[in-house]
């Protein structure tokens, strides 16, 4: 069976500095992150700022082209469309943005926002609009009367489900939820996610959601990619890969998740040092500069490791077991 | 044992054009014992920053204090000083360290300089025996290669290296108060954890009593002595942190359990508080929780509940828990 | 930082020629011939058409025209000037002076009085002072800079006749005048003119200093240096006013263009013998070779403010010193 | 902020209805009196302003110099909000190479003093109507504009609804057209009103130095520099002028920093 989203190979380098600018030195965001997704699944992303998962995000739409690799939706290379074809091919793919405040147009109303995507692909007569978007907002849990307000005039939660309208207008069988509650209040957290549970269910979506937070993925995912330094170090089962993780970071990262629970005294796993910078990452493993493994020696140093498959999951460390 | 911070009837508003104003903080105290950690608990808007900031009276323009406010450090009640003489309290007793570790150090000024004046506002010591102390501090806050990172400039230091410049700023002066607004809720999940494993090894060496704020339960669990919730202005709960955790008194504080996913639960669906935090312009009469609880009957929405025993080391402030009924 | 200045010294050479460039072929995009059109009925003596030839031409092509022009400017010839029937280049060699004598003591002054002023009022938002400074400004910033010249004169000059209306130096002062008397002189000419410049062109960097300097004194490092205890005096110092030092630096560059306008009218109120007021009668006259010339020169001028400008950017911002 | 709009906006007025209507109650504006005596008398129930050396009303013609004045200013500053708005959207949405050579371009504008383009030109063209003053006034003022409208494009083009547009299958041009375009606008506004000011100093100032409107059309410019030969005897053909020309920038920057305040957006 096709899968729904395929990546291949994903690679983005950025250069320094603008157009005009001197050979300076080059970003290496994305190195070679391979993937699928499968109708009505969840991909988590998992990674720290710095690690490249936005950028996963953003490539796999086509909002950024990729230096090198293949990604397929429904079987067909995005490379190989036309920009027309690109745009037809949108109405498939959506996203919803992490910052609630700057992600709607504050000059618009959100009727209006709501409605773009109807307007672009000429998907409904322009006196149907009104009412399917009046549809639209109360499927996200919000009254339809909102359609006629501005942005400023709505809280963050609010914010975030009439982006998640404005994705859903187009009726797309794929979104990418970059950090779409991160800049939310814990108590609302919760009901965006629930909202975004919902609506997979009733319209058999798929997601990559792009999160830092572990807990919060386990949650919602059904399978996990944990992203280092613009690669994938481990992908596999959520559940599987975040109760027992078998790749050093992701034990590192899993371990400083805080968890409201005083009893449980895990060992805490502290990684020395910041992550590398990504213009400047070290050869072989991207995390042998803070591996804490005891078997860590020059192989480490000098060779990267590619996915292996562990337990149940595909790990990237010659040691992992 | 007489507390080393006592606050009392702490009240924060700012006075509008039109008569009326905003109370972002209204009506709350609590204590800090020598050595303790207490943890400050609370969304978006609840006053908790300005609570802290109120400690040192370093509240922005335009916020005033209320009349029977009472801010007690050792035995002296701040709100009677005056500007300079709150200066030798300021980082010398009560040290802040805040949320954005990028914009909290001055961006033209060496992170060395900005340390040893916190020691020279304080202290009279010759330059060269300030920058002893200076790479002292480094050191102790887990800077590695003191020598060259005291002469950098902000902008090239990671977010982490930052936070524990910021660090040893609050520690210069050797306060007995240090006053953490979210310390690592812009950093990383393992740089967070790298700061937070410094807070408890600087409190456990030098006793220093710590005034946490934060919004994240997690970071409070197995760290902080007591907590206090707050919500919309108020202390809503404030217990053990043991017992917080096991028997959560009031309504909101079970409402956030519910909604921060866990590492351990079975289920995938949150049980999320409805509603949404509400901004201090608007905040609802009676209990301010009243529109969001599932337990409120009508006497909330019309009287303040009082903060009273709810159990063993804990006070809540609900009607519904304290034995009224419909 | 080598490296940075080449390449900024680079980018200033090349705005220099391009803008020059645009200016000569924009002269040849308007209608009419530029040189019969600006010799006129001058243009008899074949000894000054000759002269002007050299540079102008009428036959060429635009392209010509150009590479014409650009050739005299190597050679550091200037062409020759159809109104005061001089070499262009003797005419600049004696009104450059005069013009960076007022302009850069205007400069001086707005940038130490002005930034002071511009930080004393951001710190001290709500006082009747502040108000005043910022009540003036607005005053000198809407009045026409020859306005306030003008004034100054009938009130200085004609009301209570203190000081002199114009020129350099007074034609009565006796040759044989001491240093001391030639000096004093010059500055009783320098006072109305650089009042007059300064009144017009204050309120830019003062404004922005007090829009940098409260965006500063609002930055949370401030809070943080009074948290621990940093003295009000050092707060302001080196936490509100070295930062806020930074914005205003970038917007020198873009400044130092504007103080050209207030030099050609101030120094045509004042007859001050400098660019100025040379552009000024130039232009009157529509002697076209000094306008061009001398606006070659003020180019040039202003790029290397400009670079200068730059300069001290990468000097006062560390974020740009280590890149 | 309030008031300082509703000022501006009383005192644009006023400047307004002045140009408007002020030649139809005043004198003819170039009308000579046949009276030697009525050459440069104080100001009178019959002459509000006095009259100048040529006998002429000032008044009639302040009146008149305000219609020039607007007319300048106004066609200046539409012209460089045209031309501004799209070479700055063009440096702040082109990608690639395009951008930055637009953004070169931009550069070299700012970095030409504005009076220097203008004093070549005029000397090669000479005097010239208020209309084609303004066009040309307009044609170098547009750098100013160009640069806010980049950074504002610069700005809104990484905004994550202007992604979101582009998600949503948004053409280009609609992207630029609907999303970005408005975004600037109220940057534009500001800059625009802030522009009246100053190219009313510039009309002003150029006819100053003899070289602006076209004589004998009024200028306030030209009636400062007349007013200028006849200092000590008639001081009071200095004010008017002045006092117009002061009150025509200043209700212009008012309302611009009005607009600033107000415009900006999140502090709604």
């Amino acid at each position: 069976m096709i899968p729904l989203l395929s990546v291949e190979r994903l690679v983005k380098h950025y250069a320094q500095g603008g157009a005009f600018a001197r050979r300076g030195a080059v970003v290496k965001a994305v190195e070679d992150v391979s993937f699928t997704i499968a109708a009505g699944e969840t991909l988590g992303l998992v990674g720290e700022s710095g690690s490249g998962k936005t950028t996963v995000g953003r490539a796999v739409l086509r909002l950024e082209l990729p230096t090198e690799g293949i990604v397929r939706f429904e079987g067909t290379d995005l490379a190989t469309l036309s920009p027309a074809e690109l745009r037809t091919l949108r109405r498939r793919m959506q996203i919803v943005f992490q910052d609630p405040f700057a992600s709607l147009n504050p000059r618009r109303t959100v009727g209006a926002s709501v409605a773009e995507g109807l307007e672009i692909h000429k998907m409904l007569p322009k006196r149907e609009i009104p009412e399917r978007v009046a549809e639209l907002l109360e499927e996200v849990g919000l009254d339809a009367a909102y359609a006629h307000k501005y942005p400023h005039e709505f809280s963050g939660g609010q914010r975030q489900r009439i982006g998640i309208a404005r994705a859903l207008a187009v009726e797309p069988s794929f979104i990418v939820c970059d950090e779409p509650v991160s800049a939310l209040d814990v108590s609302v957290q919760a009901q965006v996610l629930n909202l975004l549970l919902d609506l997979r269910d009733a319209r058999n979506l798929s997601y990559l959601f792009i999160a830092h937070d572990v807990a919060l993925v386990r949650q919602i995912a059904h399978r996990v990619a944990v992203m280092y330094l613009g690669t994938i170090v481990e992908i596999g089962p959520a559940r599987t890969v975040i109760d027992a993780p078998k790749h050093p970071y992701t034990q590192a990262l899993v371990s400083a998740v805080p968890q409201p629970d005083p009893t449980k005294g895990t060992a805490r796993i502290v990684l020395a040092g910041d992550p590398p910078s990504p213009s400047n990452p070290p050869s072989g493993c991207p995390f042998v500069t803070r591996c804490f493994h005891p078997m860590k020696d020059s192989r480490c140093a000098a060779q990267r490791p590619s996915l292996r498959l562990v337990a149940g999951r595909d790990v990237a460390c010659h040691y992992a077991d | 044992m007489t507390p080393l911070l006592e606050v009392a009837n702490l009240n924060i508003f700012f006075p509008q054009a039109s008569g009326e104003s905003t109370v972002p903080v209204d009506d709350v105290s609590f204590t800090v014992a020598a050595g303790e950690l207490v943890a400050l608990v609370g969304e978006s808007g609840c006053g908790k920053t300005l609570t802290g900031l109120a400690l040192p009276r370093l509240l922005p323009r335009g916020a005033e204090m209320g009349a029977r406010t009472v801010i007690r450090f050792r035995g002296t009640d701040l709100t009677s000083l005056s500007e300079s003489e709150l200066r030798t309290y300021r980082g010398r007793r009560i040290a802040m360290v805040f949320q954005d570790p990028m914009t909290s150090l001055n961006p033209v000024m060496r992170v060395g300089a900005q340390i040893a004046e916190a020691i020279h506002a304080h202290r009279k010591v010759s330059k060269r025996d300030a920058r002893e102390r200076v790479l002292a501090l480094l050191t102790e806050v887990g800077i590695a290669d003191p020598t060259s990172r005291i002469d950098a400039y902000p902008h090239q230091l990671s977010g982490g290296m930052r936070q524990r410049i910021l660090i040893a700023m609050a520690l210069a002066a050797e306060p007995d108060l240090l006053v953490a607004d979210e310390p690592t809720t812009a950093l990383d999940v393992t740089i967070q954890a790298q700061i937070l494993e410094l807070l408890d090894h600087l409190r456990a060496t030098r006793k220093l009593a710590v005034l946490l704020i934060t919004h994240d339960l997690g970071i409070v669990a197995g760290r902080a002595d007591r907590v206090l919730v707050m919500y919309a202005g108020r202390i809503v709960e404030s217990a053990k942190t043991a017992r917080l955790f096991s028997h959560p008194a009031h309504p909101y504080t079970r409402g956030l359990f519910a909604s921060i996913p866990r590492l351990d639960a079975d289920t995938t669906r949150l049980t999320p508080i409805g509603g949404s935090v509400p901004r201090p312009a608007d905040w609802p009469t009676g209990c301010r929780f009243h529109p969001r609880c599932g337990a409120a009957i009508a006497h909330c929405t019309t009287h303040r509940p009082p903060l009273e025993a709810a159990g063993p080391d804990q006070l809540a402030a609900c009607w519904v828990t304290q034995g009224m009924t419909k | 930082m080598s490296r940075w200045m080449i390449r900024r010294i680079a980018e200033a050479v090349a705005t220099t020629v391009v803008a020059l460039l645009l200016l000569i072929v924009l002269l040849h995009l308007l209608p009419g011939d530029p040189l019969s059109a600006l010799l006129g009925d001058r243009g008899a003596d074949p000894a000054v058409r000759a002269d002007l030839e050299r540079c102008w031409s009428s036959h060429r092509n635009t392209w010509q025209s150009v590479t014409t022009y650009f050739g005299c400017l190597a050679r550091g010839d200037l062409s020759y000037s159809l109104s005061k029937q001089e070499p262009v280049l003797q005419l600049i060699r004696e009104r450059l002076g005069p013009t960076l004598l007022l302009g850069g003591l205007t400069l001086l002054i707005d940038f130490t009085i002005g930034l002071a002023l511009g930080v004393w009022s951001a710190l001290h938002p709500d006082t009747w002072r502040a108000r005043l400074i910022s009540a003036t400004t607005i005053v000198g910033y809407t009045l026409p800079s020859f306005v306030v010249g003008m004034l100054l004169v009938w009130i200085f000059a004609i009301k209570l006749p203190w000081l002199p209306t114009g020129q350099l130096s007074e034609v009565t002062l006796p040759v044989d005048s001491g240093a001391w008397a030639v000096f004093a002189d010059h500055i009783k000419h320098l006072i109305l003119p650089l009042t007059a410049m300064v009144i017009a062109t204050i309120a830019v960097p003062l404004r922005q200093q007090r829009t940098a300097a409260m965006t500063t004194a609002a930055a949370p490092w401030v809070l943080a240096a009074r948290a621990r205890g940093v003295r009000p005096f050092a707060v302001a110092w080196r936490h509100c006013w070295r930062p806020a030092l930074t914005p205003i630096v970038t917007l020198l560059g873009l400044w130092v263009p504007m103080l050209v306008a207030g030099a050609v009218f101030v120094e045509s109120v004042f007859s001050w013998p400098g660019m100025g007021s040379l552009l000024a009668d130039a232009t009157f006259a529509r002697d076209v070779p000094v306008v061009v010339a001398a606006g070659f020169v003020v180019i040039v001028v202003v790029q290397i403010g400009s670079l200068l400008a730059d300069a001290l950017y990468h000097i006062v911002d560390p974020a740009q010193r280590s890149t | 902020m309030k008031s300082q709009r509703g000022w501006g906006i009383l005192l644009l007025g006023l400047l307004v209805l002045l140009a408007v209507i002020g030649p139809w109650v005043a004198p003819d504006w170039h009308a000579m009196s046949d009276a030697l005596t009525d050459a440069l008398l104080p100001p009178s129930r019959a002459h509000w302003f006095g009259t100048d050396q040529l006998r002429r009303d000032v008044f009639a013609r302040l009146a008149y110099g305000a219609r020039v004045s607007l007319v300048v200013a106004t066609i200046a500053v539409t012209v460089a909000a045209i031309l501004g708005t799209m070479i700055g959207l063009a440096a702040g949405t082109a990608v690639g190479w395009i951008g930055a050579t637009v953004q070169r371009c931009i550069n070299v504008g700012l970095a030409l003093p504005r009076v220097i383009v203008l004093l070549v030109v005029l000397a090669a063209v000479g005097l010239l109507s208020p209309v084609a003053l303004g066009i040309i006034l307009g044609g170098t003022g547009w750098p100013a504009v160009a640069r806010l409208v980049r950074g504002e494009a610069l700005r809104l083009r990484e905004a994550p609804f202007v992604v979101a547009a582009h998600a949503l299958g948004a053409t280009p041009g609609r992207v630029v057209w609907r999303e970005i375009l408005p975004g600037t606008m109220p940057a534009v506004l500001v800059a625009t009103t802030l522009g009246l000011a100053d190219a009313i100093l510039l009309e002003a100032g150029l006819s100053f130095i003899g070289v602006g409107v076209k004589a004998p059309i009024p200028s306030w410019g030209g009636m400062i520099l007349e007013a200028r030969e006849q200092l000590t005897n008639a001081p009071w053909l200095l004010i008017a002028p002045c006092l117009a020309l002061g009150l025509a920038t200043s209700a212009a920057t008012l309302l611009g920093e009005a607009l600033r305040t107000s415009l900006q957006p999140d502090t709604r």
